[in-house]
C-alpha cells in the first residue's frame, strides 16, 4: 500500500520548509487519515523538516487496539509507529482535543509530543506549508 | 422508530439533532465514525446517558472494534453486529439515517 | 421482509459503502430480500469498472458486482446523478456522443423514480451517506 | 433540470404511503439539497402522501434572496415555490432549528408549517420512509 | 497566518476548532457553507464576536450571496470577493484550510 | 507569487472543486503563477471526461479543461487515489488491463510527489475540500 515510489525527484535545490500535515479526521468512516498517511509518507523522500498534527477526532486515529477485521478495511494504524523509521518523529496531538475525548496518552500506539492548544497555535503558525486532512 | 447516526458528535451535530428529535421509546443506533458517541469517558457521555432514559442505544460492533473503542462501550448500550442492524431494522417500523 | 438499500457515497473515501455492502449480505444471511439497491449522489461513484485498488484492499466495486450475481440484485444507479459524475453505460455513451463507457458489470442505469418505487415496494429503506 | 421522465410508472396497485423528505443540509456547499429536490419532484407522479422537514442547517434552503451568480451554480431556491404545483404542500419546518440561526418565518421563500421539535418528532415517527438528505 | 473555514459552524466543529487555535492577529476567511459563522442573530454570533477581539474576520462575498446572507453580516466582519481571497493567501505567510 | 493549489473533492457534490476554480482564475487575473493544481481524494475525479451535467449548469471538468489550455496550467491527477476511484489514462488502462479509458484533456495522472514538491516550489499552497 506504501509502496509508490513515482516522483521521488529530491533534488529541490536544497530548500528546507516546515510541512505540517493536520489530522483532524477519525479513521476509517473516511479514507483522509490513510491517504493523508501516504502524502506523509512520500514527504520524507524529500528531505523537508516534516511533521504531524492530531487535532480533533485526528487523535481517534492513533488509539490503540484498531482491529478492522470485521469491516474487511485495511488496518493502517501500525503505519504510525513506522514514521519513525522515515525520521518522521514530531507527532504533535493537542492535549484539549484528547481530554474532550477521554483519552490519554497510554492510549496512544505511538510516542507523541502532547501540547496545550496555545502551544499548538504557535506550531502551527510557524509553518511554510500545511496540508489538512 | 430506529434513527441511525454514522457521524462522531464531536464532529458534527448529526447526534445532537437525532436525540433532540427520537420520541421516547425509539431506538438510536451508532455506526461507523457515530460509535465514538457510544464510548466512555469523553464530553458527549453525559448527553447520552441523559437520552437513555428514553431511548435504547445501540452501537455496531464492528465498528467499535476497528477504532479501538470496543472495551469503552457505556454501561447499558447494547452492542450489535451486522445480523444484529438487520434485526434492528426489521424490529422498527421505520428509520431515519441522520447524514 | 422486503429491504430496500439506498447508497449516497462513492467507494474508498466513505465508510458507507462499505456499510451498505455488510448490511445488504447480513439481511440476505437472514433470509430478507434485498429488493433493490439504489445507487444516489456520489454513490453512483461505486458502479465503474476502472477501479483498481491496491491489491491488499477490498475491491468495493466487483464486490457489488459479485454479490449482484450470487443473489441476483437489483443494482440500479441513478442515471442523472450518474451524467453529473461521468458514469456512462454503452447506450448511454453512444447517446452523449461519448468515446468510452464505465459501467461495471451487474449494475444497471436507470432514473429515479426507481427510487421512489422502492420506497413504496419495501418494508423497509435504508439509507447509507455521508 | 427538473424534467426526466424516467420510470413514471405510477400502477403500483393503490399503495399510498407517508414519504417524508428530510434536509439537514445547506444549499450550495453540497449537492444534496439540490439533488433532494429531483427525488422530490419525481416523487411526486407517485401519488403518494409527501412531506418534506427541514431540520438543522436545511432550514437555510428556503432563506430568501438567493443570488448564484457570482459562484456560477444554479439558483434553484425558486423550485420550492413551483411544489405546491406538484401537490407537494407539507413542507415542515423545525422552530427550534430556525431560532438557533436567528431566522423567521419572514425570511423564507415560501409558505411552511412551523412545528416544533415535539411535533417535529410526532410527525417524523408517523412516516413510513423516510429519506434523508 | 490565515485561516479558512468552509463549514458552517451549526454543523460541524471547525470554525470551533479553528478559532480556537488561531494565534492573536492572524486572519479567518469564511468560505462556502462557512458564510453562517459570519451572519448576525444565530446562537454562534457571540462566539465570533468573541473571537473578533483576537483575529480578523472576513467573509467570501459570492458565498453569502449565493446564500442569501449578503444583508445579515456581523458588523466588523469584512466581505471579500474571490480577488480578495487571493490577496489574503498573498498577504499572509501561510495558510490552514479546516476541513 | 507562485501558488499552488489542492483540490480533494469531486466534482458537483461538494462546491471545493468550485472554490478553487474560481481561486485559480482570480490568482491569474491578478498575475499570479499558478504552478501547479493537484487532484487528491476524490478530487481525482474532476478528471473524468464522461461527465454530462444538464444543459443549463456549469460543466466542472471542461471548464478546468479549458482554464488549463488558455495559461498552460500543470493539473495533475494523483495516481494512487485516481486508481481507487476509477480515473485512468491511456497508458494506465493498458498497463492495468482495462478496456477503457476516461481522463480528460488538460488532466496529466502522477505521483503524489508532485504534491510535495509543489508546497516545496511555491510560496502558498491553498486547499479545497470537504
Amino acid at each position: 500500500m506504501f509502496t509508490s515510489s513515482e516522483d521521488m525527484d529530491t533534488d529541490e535545490g536544497g530548500v528546507i520548509k516546515q510541512f505540517m500535515f493536520v489530522n483532524r479526521k477519525a479513521p476509517y468512516g473516511t479514507i483522509y487519515a490513510l491517504e493523508g498517511l501516504e502524502v506523509v509518507l512520500i514527504s520524507a523522500a524529500f528531505e523537508q523538516d516534516v511533521s504531524m498534527a492530531f487535532i480533533d477526532d485526528g487523535v481517534y486515529e492513533l488509539k490503540k487496539a484498531q482491529d478492522t477485521k470485521a469491516i474487511e478495511q485495511k488496518n493502517f494504524s501500525p503505519t504510525y509507529r513506522a514514521l519513525e523509521g522515515y525520521d518522521i518523529e514530531k507527532l504533535y496531538v493537542e492535549k484539549e482535543s484528547l481530554e474532550a475525548r477521554g483519552l490519554t496518552e497510554a492510549d496512544l500506539l505511538v510516542d507523541v509530543i502532547v501540547l496545550d492548544r496555545a502551544e499548538m497555535a504557535a506550531k502551527m503558525a510557524e509553518q511554510d506549508v500545511l496540508i489538512s486532512f | 422508530m430506529l434513527h441511525i447516526v454514522n457521524k462522531s458528535p464531536y464532529e458534527r451535530n448529526s447526534l445532537e439533532s437525532c436525540l433532540r428529535l427520537a420520541t421516547n421509546g425509539s431506538a438510536v443506533l451508532l455506526i461507523e465514525d457515530g460509535i465514538y458517541g457510544a464510548t466512555k469517558g469523553g464530553s458527549f457521555e453525559g448527553k447520552v446517558q441523559a437520552a437513555m432514559a428514553g431511548v435504547k442505544i445501540y452501537v455496531l460492533g464492528p465498528d467499535l472494534s476497528a477504532r479501538g473503542m470496543a472495551d469503552r462501550v457505556i454501561d447499558g448500550v447494547n452492542v450489535v453486529d451486522y445480523g444484529g442492524f438487520v434485526d434492528l431494522v426489521a424490529e422498527h417500523s421505520n428509520c431515519q439515517s441522520w447524514l | 421482509m422486503k429491504i430496500g438499500v439506498l447508497v449516497n457515497e462513492g467507494p474508498y473515501t466513505h465508510e458507507a459503502s462499505d456499510s451498505a455492502y455488510q448490511f445488504t449480505k447480513a439481511a440476505i444471511e437472514k433470509g430478507h430480500e434485498i429488493y433493490r439497491v439504489f445507487f444516489y449522489h456520489d454513490g453512483v461513484n461505486n458502479s465503474t469498472r476502472l477501479t483498481e485498488p491496491p491489491r491488499d484492499d477490498r475491491n468495493i466495486v466487483s464486490r457489488w458486482s459479485e454479490l449482484a450475481k450470487a443473489h441476483s440484485l437489483d443494482l440500479v444507479v441513478c442515471i442523472a446523478a450518474a451524467q453529473r459524475r461521468g458514469i456512462m453505460d454503452e447506450n448511454e455513451a453512444k447517446r452523449q456522443g461519448k468515446d468510452a463507457h464505465n459501467l461495471a458489470d451487474g449494475f444497471r442505469i436507470s432514473g429515479l423514480g426507481q427510487l421512489v418505487e422502492a420506497g413504496i415496494q419495501c418494508d423497509r429503506l435504508v439509507t447509507f451517506g455521508d
